[in-house]
């Protein structure tokens, strides 16, 4: 695909990637990523040894902190070469989820503690926002904290969590005051996993992987410390930790990824509407690329991005749903062979598994409709 | 002639029939017990379900068959489509076993379809989605030397026989090899369905297993493949749309059931609209079987493919995006009825290829 | 395309109405309707006159009141085989609509003056009842009538009046009592298009045709007699007349009158992408039509058809949308020019006048999305 | 390289004179007096326009233009095409005189183009929607003898001379013939635009009024002529968008404005998606057009071709089907921009041709 961003200071920045990754990457993590295998705990966790020696663990915290210090433009372009060049996207938790929280609201004593260990890797999270009763409609939860002594005690549940059998931590939103408005008692505590009283239940996907969890609390004791910011505040920082990378949401890197992918399976199939269908979604990439862009030019400019960015996530996660159901097309029966089996080809060999999964990016993240809504109420005026 | 009647007493026994067997074996759970097993054993209710005579209502009655039309089989096989049962019966009976009415003559076709109909044995074809021989058949004495490899084979892991379309030259043509003749590999596909991979090189043919002018039976195997595939398609897209119905009306988000949303309203519209589009498909082409000109029949069947696949597709997607993360587990039907529509969505030929052989009809 | 009804009663009906339109059928007219070319008050009154000497005209309504006595069946192979051979479509709000409301709840007075009047083409009817506030909901119509010695006294405005200027007589919904639920308060009244206060506005549409336009009552005089039922009992009356024949809702002989139209356009082409859709869009014709036998099965089996007839209004729609889309799409730029200019070939005339005139098919009779809310509403208990 | 810069200063100015413009000159009353008058007749605010500077803007210092960068014009454009404007500006000056600025010798290039620029005169090219000859040239002393006809040239009911591409062989050739000599038929088309056919047979050219190796002057030519209808679609996208917006707010059904129902909002994000993403393309390619690499250049004016088509179609049947009724008609401006739109898609070549184009320069 045409790369937009081009200017003499892109490419530079793109060979600084390029030679980094030729550099560092395990040729058999690159193979995976590049079919489209599940992604593997140690194939991320070396990958993240790799780029915090290189500085680049946290691409929107500033330097001081530890951070690769990116413009946003340095972002979309790191973005773009880190998934052409197959390596393993870095769990957000840490670096883009809550670092950048406990940069702006936490304690000194939590940015001391806990931000040296995302960068490292030492530390993994996990994101306790969801609840069985509570998915799109986040503000309703019931997990409850009741205060005790030098801290809280919390029950409840969470899901969804994605790969906390890989977290020690995870920051939660609780319910702190259940006598005011549902959005106004609300706040976000860190907690550890080992913690008495966590325990964690596997939820098995569809596409039989076993990524996501629930989370049980029962009685959970969370120091005082470990609540991020001010009590029933929390609302404030999870809306601002979910805007997070506003720029980012639409996943340029991934859906010129998964597009190199299907025109590699199209190859040689000869199917004039499959390939007329693959032109139109690198169009659509085109397209959503370009609006990127002029929010960029606009953020450069000093413009605050608003809820307009709802449109990159809506747009982002269509086409990369449209790219795995044209891979189910292309790829015909050899999809529905496991790959144990060994008679389909190699590269067909995900292709069920991740049309299954990419299901989620229209639901999680506010699904698409809370997406228009936003579109539609804060953009419009509706 | 297409007359589009309401089903008669028979098929709706049959349909009563087959909604009590789901509910008592088909479980998530006990589907859950059947999916541990080995692929290559034996389907776990098939002596059942011949005992029910549901192997051999399809099957005319000059073979051993109770020779229903598909017409009043329509329910059965939606019943069973949206119950997700794991048992061979598209590949064993509704392809093979009537392939086989067609190929033989009477009294052998009897013999051979017995113990099939009993539920004693499973033979299937081993054959491209639409029929055509993926396998090679050279001249070897009286009979024929075989080589080639099927991928994939619906029914195969557990078969006794295949009934391998080759290609011998100009005539189309089936071998009958058993599976122990055969290097079988069994496995489960992404719905759970036991299938396998089946290589025929080296393998040889006397000519007692070799049978030569069988277009005319392959077609007709494939026109009843295709469409009891259509026809558990529509079943399991009206069971979609129920769970997905039953759902949103439960589930409550921002202090109301999300049913009370208007978009909500509108995506369950259409998806009743596919469930109701697919089943008028399944029927017509359930009609068209009887039809005697085979290009008629043919061109709704295709037609009948194009539209139940964008309706599966469409029904599919709303499905998980309205229950939500709920949606993607493994723990709800849900995601098992996706499943089995990707496979039925494959099973008797993709929408591409009938989107082309309709084309090519007009 | 292949004919579902094909039993050998159905092929001798089908012979004998192209038997008819042979004899009958002026052949300018035929050109000028298998052409798109939009239709002459003419060209339809001469053919109304050839189907009432056959006793054509009224489909629905029983044989003693002069209609055609035809089974639902034979009305849609009457539909189909009438569109196919390019026959002008008769205006339906004498025969289709007032016509078997006054069967069903005229005076026998309203049924011996009317009846016989519509059958001869004698009387043509026009419909009041969208009002300039009252599009899609309808019930919140407000032109009044006020009683008065002998009848009663209406004024307001109705529009989107379609051939109100070949029309002599209008059925038309006044609110008889503005003080109950807003459907209880409504009447039918027939109202002569003479009667004095009466006055056209004619609406020029976007596709330069001026079918529709705006009626003006300023006070005009309505006799008891011409209430249709009973006072404040318009709205049923209302309902059941919009319900009208159900299952033609989808209008079959239409989408393929359209999609012959389409596919004579295509030919020769050579554009794969466009074929397809010719192809897509014929399947999905078989399907409504399909479907519409499966409700006519039920119908005939007395099974009564409710709500779930909004989806052959759905469907219907979308597939004729689609096919004048598509015709856009092969007809290219010699769509753009005018028939006058000469310049063009004669196939592709009437092309963008039909694209943008069949926009009101997703918007009249009930929007679409009006028809959903149904669905989901009465079918589905949402 | 794309720099994706916010518009100048200088941008922001012939914006809002434009936007001035508009609202002074183009009601739509004022637009239906024009629409009476005979396609022959001038353009209604030609000289306005060019006293304004537009019709010098777009055009290199070199030649008497005043060299603005698409990017800078952009806003213009998007207005001009928001305001339904009935004057030429696309073919007469983005396509017509960007294609002699390239194909004549700079000081033969000023003579030719300042009639024009002053508004005094209108040529326009008479070639295929993407530029190709539709007239043969066949050798006739030192210059040609055209014969063809090309059915539609815009701008073409009031051009004093028309810039014919002209198929001579092998080489790409323009003729240049004065209106006087052409068989030229005015009409307009159907969004009111003033067009003609012309009938080049039997017009003598001689030497000086032939053009040979004019393949990069007319591919500049297409290429801008192309910018500018997607300019202004993006503009006219926009405009539908906010009439829209303001008619769902207004409009009471059933209680509330329309606009408060969930599936009008979501119909109206939409819409509004669409708009972002074709006016991101109208930018992407005005940034493209000054791309030394002609592939890259042409690659993504023809996605950006494929994609507005796409969103301009969504919004014209979106913003129809919520105006209702009123939509229908001719008395708001919706009907009038839903046909501009439609004349637009097919300017410098349709969707299909370019995702043609699009697919062979992969």
């Amino acid at each position: 695909m045409t790369d937009l961003l081009n200017s003499p200071e892109d490419i530079a920045f793109r060979r600084e990637i390029r030679d980094f990754v030729a550099a560092e990457l395990n040729p058999d993590t690159r193979d995976r990523i590049r079919r489209g295998a599940p992604l593997r705990h140690e194939d991320i966790a070396r990958w993240h040894k790799s780029m915090y020696r290189k500085g680049w663990v946290a691409p929107t915290w500033p330097v001081q902190h530890g951070g690769a210090g990116w413009s946003a433009r340095q972002r979309l372009i790191a973005d773009e070469e880190l998934f052409r060049l197959h390596t393993p996207p870095l769990p957000n938790f840490g670096p883009r989820m809550i670092g950048p929280i406990l940069i702006r609201f936490g304690s000194r004593a939590q940015q001391q503690r806990f931000l040296p260990a995302i960068l490292s890797g030492a530390d993994w999270w996990c994101q306790g926002f969801s609840e069985p009763g509570a998915g799109s409609d986040l503000a309703s939860l019931t997990t409850r904290a009741v205060p005790t002594d030098g801290g809280w005690i919390v029950t409840g549940a969470k899901t969804w969590t994605t790969f906390a059998q890989h977290a020690n931590r995870m920051f939660c939103l609780v319910r702190t005051d259940g006598q005011v408005k549902k959005q106004e008692g609300i706040s976000m505590m860190l907690i550890d996993m080992d913690a008495p009283g966590v325990s964690r239940r596997p939820i098995r996907l569809m596409d039989g992987t076993e990524e996501v969890n629930e989370i049980l609390l029962d009685q959970v004791f969370v120091p005082c410390g470990m609540v991020v910011g001010e009590v029933n505040r929390g609302w404030t920082y999870a809306k601002a930790l979910l805007e997070g990378e506003r720029l980012g949401i639409g996943g340029i890197g991934r859906c010129k990824h998964l597009l190199g992918r299907v025109r590699h399976m199209a190859q040689g199939a000869d199917d004039a509407l499959a390939d007329a269908r693959l032109a139109e979604l690198e169009i659509d990439i085109m397209a959503l690329e370009a609006t990127t862009l002029r929010l960029l030019a606009a953020a450069e400019a000093g413009v605050p991005l608003g809820a307009e960015t709802s449109l990159l996530k809506i747009r982002g996660t269509e086409i990369q749903q449209a790219l795995t159901e044209l891979m189910l097309d292309i790829a015909g029966p050899a999809a529905l062979v496991p790959v144990a089996a060994g008679s389909n080809e190699d590269v067909f060999e995900n292709v069920v598994c991740q049309f299954l999964n990419w299901r989620k990016l229209s639901i999680y993240g506010g699904s698409n409709e809370i997406q228009r809504t936003i579109l539609a109420g804060q953009v419009l005026g509706l | 002639m297409i007359r589009f009647g309401l089903p008669g007493e028979e098929a709706r026994l049959l349909q009563d029939t087959a909604e009590r067997f789901v509910a008592d074996r088909y479980g998530l759970a006990q589907r859950a017990v059947m999916l541990a097993r080995p692929p290559q054993e034996a389907p776990a209710h098939w002596r059942e379900m011949a005992a029910l005579g549901w192997l051999a209502a399809p099957l005319p009655r000059g073979v051993g068959g109770l020779g229903m039309a598909p017409v009043h089989l329509q329910g059965l096989l939606e019943t069973l489509g949206a119950g997700l049962i794991l048992e061979p019966y598209g590949p064993a009976i509704m392809n093979c076993a009537a392939t086989l009415s067609r190929l033989l003559p009477r009294a052998q076709a009897a013999g051979a379809l017995a113990p099939m109909l009993a539920g004693d044995r499973v033979e299937v074809l081993a054959a491209s989605p639409m029929g055509q021989a993926l396998v090679q058949a050279e001249p070897e004495g009286d009979g024929w030397a075989l080589s080639g490899t099927v991928p994939l084979v619906p029914g195969g892991a557990a078969a006794h026989a295949f009934w391998v379309a080759v290609d011998c030259g100009a005539e189309s043509a089936l071998a009958h090899v058993p599976a122990s003749k055969a290097q079988v590999r069994g496995f489960r596909l992404v719905d759970g369905q036991a299938a396998a991979s089946a290589c025929f090189d080296g393998v040889s043919c006397g000519p007692r297993a070799c049978f030569t002018g069988a277009a005319d039976a392959l077609a007709h195997g494939a026109d009843m493949g295709l469409w009891a595939a259509l026809a558990e398609t529509s079943g399991l897209i009206g069971a979609l749309c129920r769970a997905t119905l039953d759902h949103v009306k439960l589930r409550q988000q921002f202090g109301r059931p999300i049913g009370r949303f208007q978009v909500v309203q509108h995506r369950m519209a259409d998806m009743y609209m596919h469930t109701e589009e697919a089943r008028s498909m399944a029927q017509l082409t359930a009609e068209a079987l009887e039809e005697k000109d085979a290009g008629v029949r043919r061109r709704l069947l295709s037609a009948a493919r194009v539209k139940t696949d964008a309706a599966a597709r469409a029904v599919l997607r709303d499905a998980v995006q309205l229950h939500g993360g709920m949606g993607m587990t493994d723990e709800l039907a849900v995601g098992h009825m996706v499943k089995r529509l990707l496979v039925l969505a494959q099973t008797g030929g993709s929408r591409a290829a009938h989107l082309k052989r309709f084309q090519a009809s007009g």
